[in-house]
């Protein structure tokens, strides 16, 4: 059980994972796609954090050593763990994944925009963001006969 | 006959930072470019970037043929903590390569714009496009995989809009975009993940690093998981068959200053990155790793070769044969890698800059035929060569050199990677060579037939032949295609220096 | 194994609740085929990943997935929505059975190999052990910054925010190719926007945008003290400018702020973003070396009180090159999403015709 | 003397590479062009035939013109059955464009520069195959063959020539791509080099495995030769104007396969090596039945170029077959035959397009009794006939005996049979189109009048003369020719 509580963040990452890539490839809808896109992005992120988590850790925002902050956030911890683990007597979580992740949702929210801005322009050419009417104007294109005028 | 590590390309302060110059030079002018007033000055500083960059590659082509190897710490935090370039041979001649289609596309774009996109859009779309070569170029420099991440998305996101454009001329570039868009991000995101298994099992991100961890661990699920992860999502970046949808569409709507930049590097890039991964990461012998090359890699290659060739057997839009011929050439490439093991790089690194130049000749004639004709089917551009006898004897060159004809670089590329093949001893994939290189033979011959012997329909509209500022740059490069086929020095000892880099681990 | 405190259960209590909450939120998202419900609902899905954000002792990356996930994405989706069918089509069942088996299928190999991740929280994992606690331990000595978090992202592993820049830049770039130079008839109309009616609106907006700006100014300097920085600062920085196209219409913003100058403003940031890293280079580091952003004859001239006690070593050129980045990619982030706000904003079914035809 | 040599070779490969672009430059004015061709023609003649001279006096040229790739040299070197075949080439290209200039202009055909600069760039191929010093250099002079000749198999620019030309291509490059190319880049792992040496290259290098495997993958590869199953291309390649039938599909295309056979056996494989290898075995009794099935399918022709064109797929059998005869007992006689079967093939499709130019006529059938209005053209059709049957006293009977000996003296009986009824088969079914043209049976009138006034053009029988001497001719020098040729069949020093 304990097993199981100790992996549960990696498995519901997972499961978000998939439920955006289903979106993404069963829906239809351009914008809903774009939707199961940002989740499947997000759900990234959750597990770079997962990874990055130390148990009794607290955000990696210096405090100062010695301080009633850190006395306060060292006194919930043992000892020992704190010894072992600890930085100047406090227990922080990794700030590295926060750092990539950081930049892994600016890189997921600049992809949305353009993604959006295309799929408008789609709605303006195509006149529709349903991927089954797309697909059906552009056969019908391929297979004209000659050189669009 | 040059020898590479005679060559001083540069002065030594510029050579010390030549590998930060590489990436910033475009992505200086990047900003510049959008700040241009007018399109021609835009056009000028993309020029300018482009061939400031090409310039510190050939520096550091000379390094690394000097010391093997050339790294460059970022904010003075030495690797694992900061990020560091690492450039190799391998990175070296894929930064000269990308540069350089940078300085042709670049020179290109400057004719060729003014009738595919507004004049409005000008300055942006060369800065977009320095984006996207500032990415290809910091991310077959950095030594860091998650900074390679970055990277591959700096130069995706301005990719995807770049593809977008080509709207103006043909609105299925819209839709071609989006999918593209999803696949590309899909397949970044798969590596993202592959990243978070590799990092949670070695807490570290620099690959020299993690070379170096991963072949003190025992084989886990956690590492196997990582590297199929990190593999099918470079997969898809590089197309690799069955992950290629999105090419043919993406390569064939784009406007063509796009299509011949991304012709020729995108999808190599990621396959640099994925021969990162897959050869110098992970630790020699590892038996997922070989596994993977022998019943992965190499099938998948051979099927792409021989499938996506049919497919271009069978296409009749112009620029869908030659992106589906990408792809298959693409397989030909990692059959080339897969054998690399046993019998070294070389034939795989010559093929693919090989078939870079010759797919950007391709590409680049094709846009010069359509500035003035539009068109879409072979039946099109039937005859044209009485009407633009440049562009076609150009095209015919490219055609030519990818169907493996001698005096080409297409033949001597072809030729080492079966050698390559032979003295692997893998007698199956020298026959997938041959029968791909029939089917290619089949698609280029459809084309070169129609340009050359077959007589426009009546009525048609006719071409003209594409101006000076297009064919000078085109026949540098048809002319190199040839050059290559009779002095390949050059190009080999790129390809060798590349493949030592990647035989040797990090 | 270190026995766990009390404590770490009730987090850990948390973590799964929250956890709990965004399973049942995707499952909505997925289910739904309103747009408009799926929209507010992946709104929601970031407020509680924000939430878990924090629960995970990630302030940071919490208030981005704030501001981002529940600001701009629902508000760019919602300017794409605007204009096409509220509703998905129903999609055949039949269509669905491939998609979701290549999809448990990877779920599920991703499942069997997560269980050989170490478990949540692990502080002796290779992830927390090996660079991430260099991290913890350096940051002091080598950038002075309290928020180690800042200092990896801006010093550390500055080229990836410097990357991270161009990639906002290039987005920026994208979406003005896209909506950018199309016609614009809510800009020749008489402006009918929600201040004319409102005067209480106009009133309140007018309070709050310079409180807004001012807030944003807070998060972007407060960035290497505690959570917040650049992007966060760019991004309320730019719905305080949202805030007054909404309320006084977009001409009048478009006055103010035209697109082309938004668009320079977006390369001025990463400009400046570069510049640092060439000014270190001249002075003789590396590239984003902030250590050398003042050669040493003018960093003996700085007075000690500016930067507090120095109990640390001053660190100069680390706090004024994070400082000066900040400003970079407060720049291009608000010119960005502000460029990025003027493609969607304004566009009729009118206009999309107009420009076809062109 | 190593310096004048090397101008020699350059000067074989940039004479028709000169010709070509000249050719090209000069395409408005007809006169000038074929002026232009034939001074080329001449001019090449001499260099071959110095350079023959020069190889016979045991100074043969060599040069090294690049070095593409690490152990790959594009480089030529003077053999004695190469300078036979330039010399060869260059001669009855001279003959050829004699005769192309009256059934071109006779004809009215179109595209007739495009026509002159092939086939210029089709000799400057044909020379570098004919001086290549390795198999690397070969292969590149024998695709640009394929390629520069691909325009001139489609001259007509209709269908039926279109999908000719893609079956001419395809089968061409398709087996050097699949083949050869492959067998030579075996060659070089195995011997570290392709470079044609006496007594054979792989000599001592290879197992019998690796030797089969490349022996088959090189002279299957080299379809130019035409052993079946790879002979389809030739027959189809017949809707071609008939100097290029003529030119190409008897002399430069099909005899640069044979030769690439020839030279491979002698030179890469060494007498030595092809006589313990049991696939030199199976393709004699491969080409053994190209040679029978060939002159059978011939007979059934009554299209003359047809049969022309199967008469050739077998006597290119005859040439494979005997380079393929143990210890080189065959190299000499093959080298030979394929000079001679030149100047007869050639012979016979000049007078077949003489006839078609002058009467329209391309049928056997339709040939009888023709012989009365065109005496001179018919005798010669009668000469080369007799020459390729290998009858005294013309060339093909000393190159037929020699054949015939050595696989007796081999002891190949079943390639020594197929050599004998083939050769009766073409008593049957070439002579007869002589004798009934010329002397008709009674009552029988031709068919058709001439559709050209004056019949034949005069450039072209001229043509078909010269080649018809030299069929007498060579029954003369055929003796000093077996001796030029003696060296390429020493073994290893």
């Amino acid at each position: 059980m304990s097993f199981f509580a100790m992996h549960f963040n990696y498995i519901v990452v997972v499961i978000l994972l998939m439920a955006g890539l289903f979106l993404v490839f069963s829906s239809g809808n351009l914008i809903k796609r774009m939707i199961g896109l940002a989740m499947f992005q997000s759900s990234a992120a959750l597990f770079f954090i997962s990874l990055g988590k130390v148990s009794g850790g607290t955000a990696a925002i210096a405090v100062a050593p010695g301080s009633t902050e850190a006395r306060a956030l060292a006194s919930q911890l043992d000892p020992a763990y704190v010894a072992q683990v600890g930085v100047e007597g406090v227990v922080y979580s990794n700030p590295l994944p926060h750092a990539l992740i950081l930049t892994a949702i600016v890189v997921g929210v600049a992809t949305l925009a353009v993604g959006l801005a295309i799929a408008v322009r789609i709605r303006e050419a195509f006149g529709s963001v349903e991927a089954k009417d797309i697909d059906v104007l552009s056969r019908v294109e391929a297979t004209q006969p000659g050189p669009q005028a | 006959m040059i020898a590479l590590d005679a060559l001083h390309a540069a002065p030594p302060v510029l050579t010390l930072h030549a590998p930060v110059l590489l990436v910033a030079a475009p992505l200086i002018a990047a900003c510049a470019a959008a700040l241009a007033p007018s399109g021609r000055i835009g056009w000028m500083i993309s020029v300018t970037g482009s061939v400031f960059a090409a310039w510190m590659a050939l520096a550091l082509v000379g390094e690394t043929a000097r010391h093997g190897l050339v790294t460059y710490t970022f904010g003075g935090f030495a690797p694992p903590l900061g990020i560091g370039f690492h450039i190799d041979g391998f990175s070296a001649m894929m930064a000269l390569l990308i540069s350089c289609a940078g300085v042709i596309a670049s020179i290109y774009s400057g004719h060729a714009l003014t009738t595919e996109v507004r004049a409005e859009k000008h300055t942006l779309v060369q800065a977009g496009f320095m984006l996207c070569q500032t990415g290809l170029l910091g991310l077959v420099s950095t030594g860091d995989a998650f900074n390679a991440f970055v990277f591959l998305e700096v130069s995706s996101i301005g990719t995807y809009a770049l593809v977008a454009i080509g709207e103006s001329r043909d609105r299925r570039a819209l839709p071609a975009a989006f999918n593209y868009l999803i696949m590309g991000t899909i397949g970044a995101t798969f590596y993202l993940v592959g990243l978070g298994f590799l990092y949670a099992a070695t807490g570290t991100l620099n690959m020299v690093d993690m070379a170096a961890r991963l072949a003190t661990l025992s084989d886990s699920t956690v590492v196997q998981a990582g590297f199929a992860f990190v593999v099918v999502g470079l997969g898809i970046k590089a197309a690799m068959f069955p992950l290629h949808g999105w090419l043919p569409g993406a390569y064939a709507y784009a406007p063509s200053l796009v299509s011949i930049f991304l012709a020729a590097t995108a999808t190599k890039a990621s396959l640099y990155l994925m021969a990162r991964f897959v050869f110098d990461v992970f630790p020699d012998g590892a038996a997922f790793g070989q596994g993977f090359i022998h019943w992965v890699l190499a099938p998948l290659a051979a099927t792409a070769a021989i499938v996506c060739s049919i497919q271009a057997v069978f296409e009749r839009e112009v620029r869908r044969i030659l992106a589906f011929s990408s792809v298959a050439q693409v397989g030909f490439i990692l059959l080339g890698l897969s054998v690399g093991a046993a019998a070294g790089f070389s034939g795989a690194m010559l093929y693919l800059l090989a078939h870079a130049l010759l797919k950007m000749t391709l590409f680049m004639a094709i846009g010069g035929l359509a500035l003035s004709l539009r068109f879409r089917t072979l039946d099109d551009i039937a005859g044209i060569a009485r009407d633009a006898p440049w562009s076609a004897t150009a095209f015919a060159i490219g055609a030519a050199g990818l169907a493996g004809a001698p005096l080409t670089i297409g033949f001597l590329a072809k030729w080492r990677l079966i050698e390559d093949a032979l003295h692997a001893g893998q007698i199956w994939i020298v026959v997938v060579l041959a029968v791909a290189s029939l089917l290619t033979l089949l698609y280029v011959g459809r084309m070169v037939e129609a340009v050359f012997f077959r007589a426009a329909p009546a009525g048609a509209q006719r071409a003209k032949e594409a101006p000076v500022g297009v064919l000078a740059p085109l026949f540098v490069i048809a002319g190199l295609c040839i050059w290559f086929g009779i002095d390949a020095s050059l190009p080999e000892q790129l390809a060798n220096s590349a493949s030592r880099a990647l035989m040797g681990a990090l | 194994m270190i026995t766990l405190p009390a404590s770490i259960n009730a987090s850990l209590v948390l973590d799964i609740v929250l956890l709990v909450m965004l399973l049942v939120v995707a499952g909505a998202i997925v289910r739904t085929r309103s747009l408009l419900a799926a929209i507010i609902l992946f709104g929601v899905y970031s407020m509680i990943s924000a939430i878990w954000l924090v629960v995970m002792d990630a302030p940071d990356v919490a208030f981005t997935e704030a501001v981002v996930g529940a600001g701009i994405s629902t508000i760019v989706l919602l300017g794409a929505i605007l204009l096409t069918r509220g509703e998905t089509e129903k999609s055949d069942w039949r269509k669905l059975i491939a998609p979701a088996l290549i999809c448990a299928a990877v779920g599920g190999v991703l499942i069997y190999a997560a269980m050989g991740l170490p478990d949540l929280g692990d502080a002796s994992s290779p992830a927390n052990a090996h660079v991430g606690r260099a991290y913890l331990e350096g940051t002091a000595k080598d950038i002075g910054v309290p928020n180690m978090v800042t200092a990896v992202l801006a010093s550390y592993r500055g080229l990836d925010t410097l990357g991270e820049t161009a990639v906002i830049f290039a987005a920026g770039i994208g979406v003005a190719l896209m909506l950018g130079f199309g016609p614009r008839s809510s800009l020749a109309s008489p402006p009918s926007n929600l201040g004319d009616r409102h005067v209480t609106l106009r009133v309140a907006a007018k309070l709050l945008i310079p409180l807004i700006a001012l807030f944003a100014l807070y998060v972007q300097f407060h960035g290497d003290l505690g959570a917040g920085g650049g992007f966060q600062a760019g991004v309320i920085m730019a719905a305080a400018i949202t805030l007054h196209a909404l309320v006084f219409g977009l001409r009048e913003t478009m006055a103010a702020i035209p697109s082309r100058v938004a668009r320079s403003v977006a390369s001025l940031g990463v400009l400046i973003y570069a510049g640092v890293g060439v000014v270190c280079m001249i002075n003789g580091g590396g590239f984003l070396d902030y250590d050398y952003l003042f050669p040493p004859a003018v960093e003996a001239q700085i007075p000690g009180w500016i930067l507090g006690d120095g109990s640390h070593a001053p660190h100069w050129g680390q706090h004024a090159g994070i400082l000066l980045i900040e400003i970079g990619v407060l720049l291009t982030v608000t010119a960005t999403m502000v460029t990025v706000f003027y493609g969607f904003a304004g566009r009729t079914v009118d206009d999309a015709r107009r420009e076809a035809k062109r | 003397m190593t310096g004048s040599g090397e101008l020699l070779i350059m000067l074989a490969l940039i004479v028709p590479l000169f010709a070509a672009v000249a050719i090209y430059a000069v395409g408005r004015m007809p006169d000038v062009r074929e002026t232009l061709t034939i001074v080329t023609c001449i001019g090449l003649s001499i260099i071959t035939i110095t350079m023959f001279v020069r190889t016979g006096a045991g100074d043969p040229p060599s040069w090294v013109l690049a070095r593409p790739m690490a152990g790959l040299e594009i480089a030529f070197r003077i053999e004695p059955l190469g300078a036979l075949f330039a010399l060869m080439a260059s001669v009855l290209w001279g003959i050829n464009s004699l005769f192309s200039i009256g059934y071109m202009r006779g004809r009215r055909e179109g595209n007739q520069t495009r026509f002159y600069v092939c086939f210029a760039l089709a000799m400057f191929a044909v020379m570098g195959i004919a001086m290549a010093a390795n198999l690397f250099t070969l292969f590149i002079f024998y695709e640009i063959l394929t390629f520069a000749t691909y325009p001139l198999v489609v001259h007509a620019g209709d269908a039926k020539a279109r999908k000719a030309g893609r079956i001419y291509l395809a089968t061409l490059v398709g087996a050097s791509l699949v083949l050869f190319l492959p067998g030579i880049i075996g060659v070089q792992i195995v011997a570290g080099s392709t470079m044609f040496t006496q007594g054979g290259l792989l000599f001592g290098k290879v197992d019998m495995a690796a030797g089969n495997t490349l022996l088959l993958l090189l002279v299957f590869g080299a379809a130019k030769a035409a052993l079946m199953p790879l002979h389809g291309w030739l027959p189809r390649a017949m809707v071609a104007p008939a100097p290029v039938s003529a030119m190409l599909h008897a002399v430069a295309v099909v005899k640069a396969g044979v030769f690439v056979v020839l030279k491979t056996s002698a030179y890469i494989f060494g007498p030595d090596l092809i006589s313990v290898l049991p696939a030199a075995g199976w393709l004699l009794w491969v080409a053994a039945g190209t040679i029978v099935i060939a002159s059978v399918i011939a007979m059934t022709k009554d299209d003359l170029k047809s049969r022309l064109a199967w008469s050739t797929v077998g006597q290119l059998a005859y040439i494979t077959s005997a380079a393929l005869l143990p210890a080189g007992a065959g190299l000499v006689a093959g080298g030979l035959h394929m000079l001679v079967h030149a100047f007869a093939k050639i012979t016979l499709f000049f007078c077949a397009g003489a006839i078609y130019v002058a009467t329209g006529a391309s049928k056997v059938s339709e040939m009888r009794a023709m012989g009365r209005a065109m005496p001179i053209v018919f005798t010669c059709f009668f000469i080369g006939a007799l020459c390729v049957v290998g009858l005294p006293p013309f060339g093909g009977a000393w190159s037929k005996f020699l054949l015939i000996t050595a696989a007796f003296g081999t002891l190949e009986w079943a390639t020594a049979a197929a050599m004998i009824v083939s050769s009766l088969l073409g008593l049957l079914y070439l002579v007869p189109v002589a004798v009934r043209g010329l002397l008709p049976v009674q009552g029988e009138v031709a068919s058709r009048g001439f559709i050209r006034p004056g019949g034949a053009p005069g450039s072209s029988v001229a043509a078909l003369m010269v080649t018809a001497g030299m069929c007498l001719a060579l029954f003369l020098l055929a003796d000093e020719i077996v001796r030029y040729l003696a060296p390429i069949a020493e073994r290893a020093p």
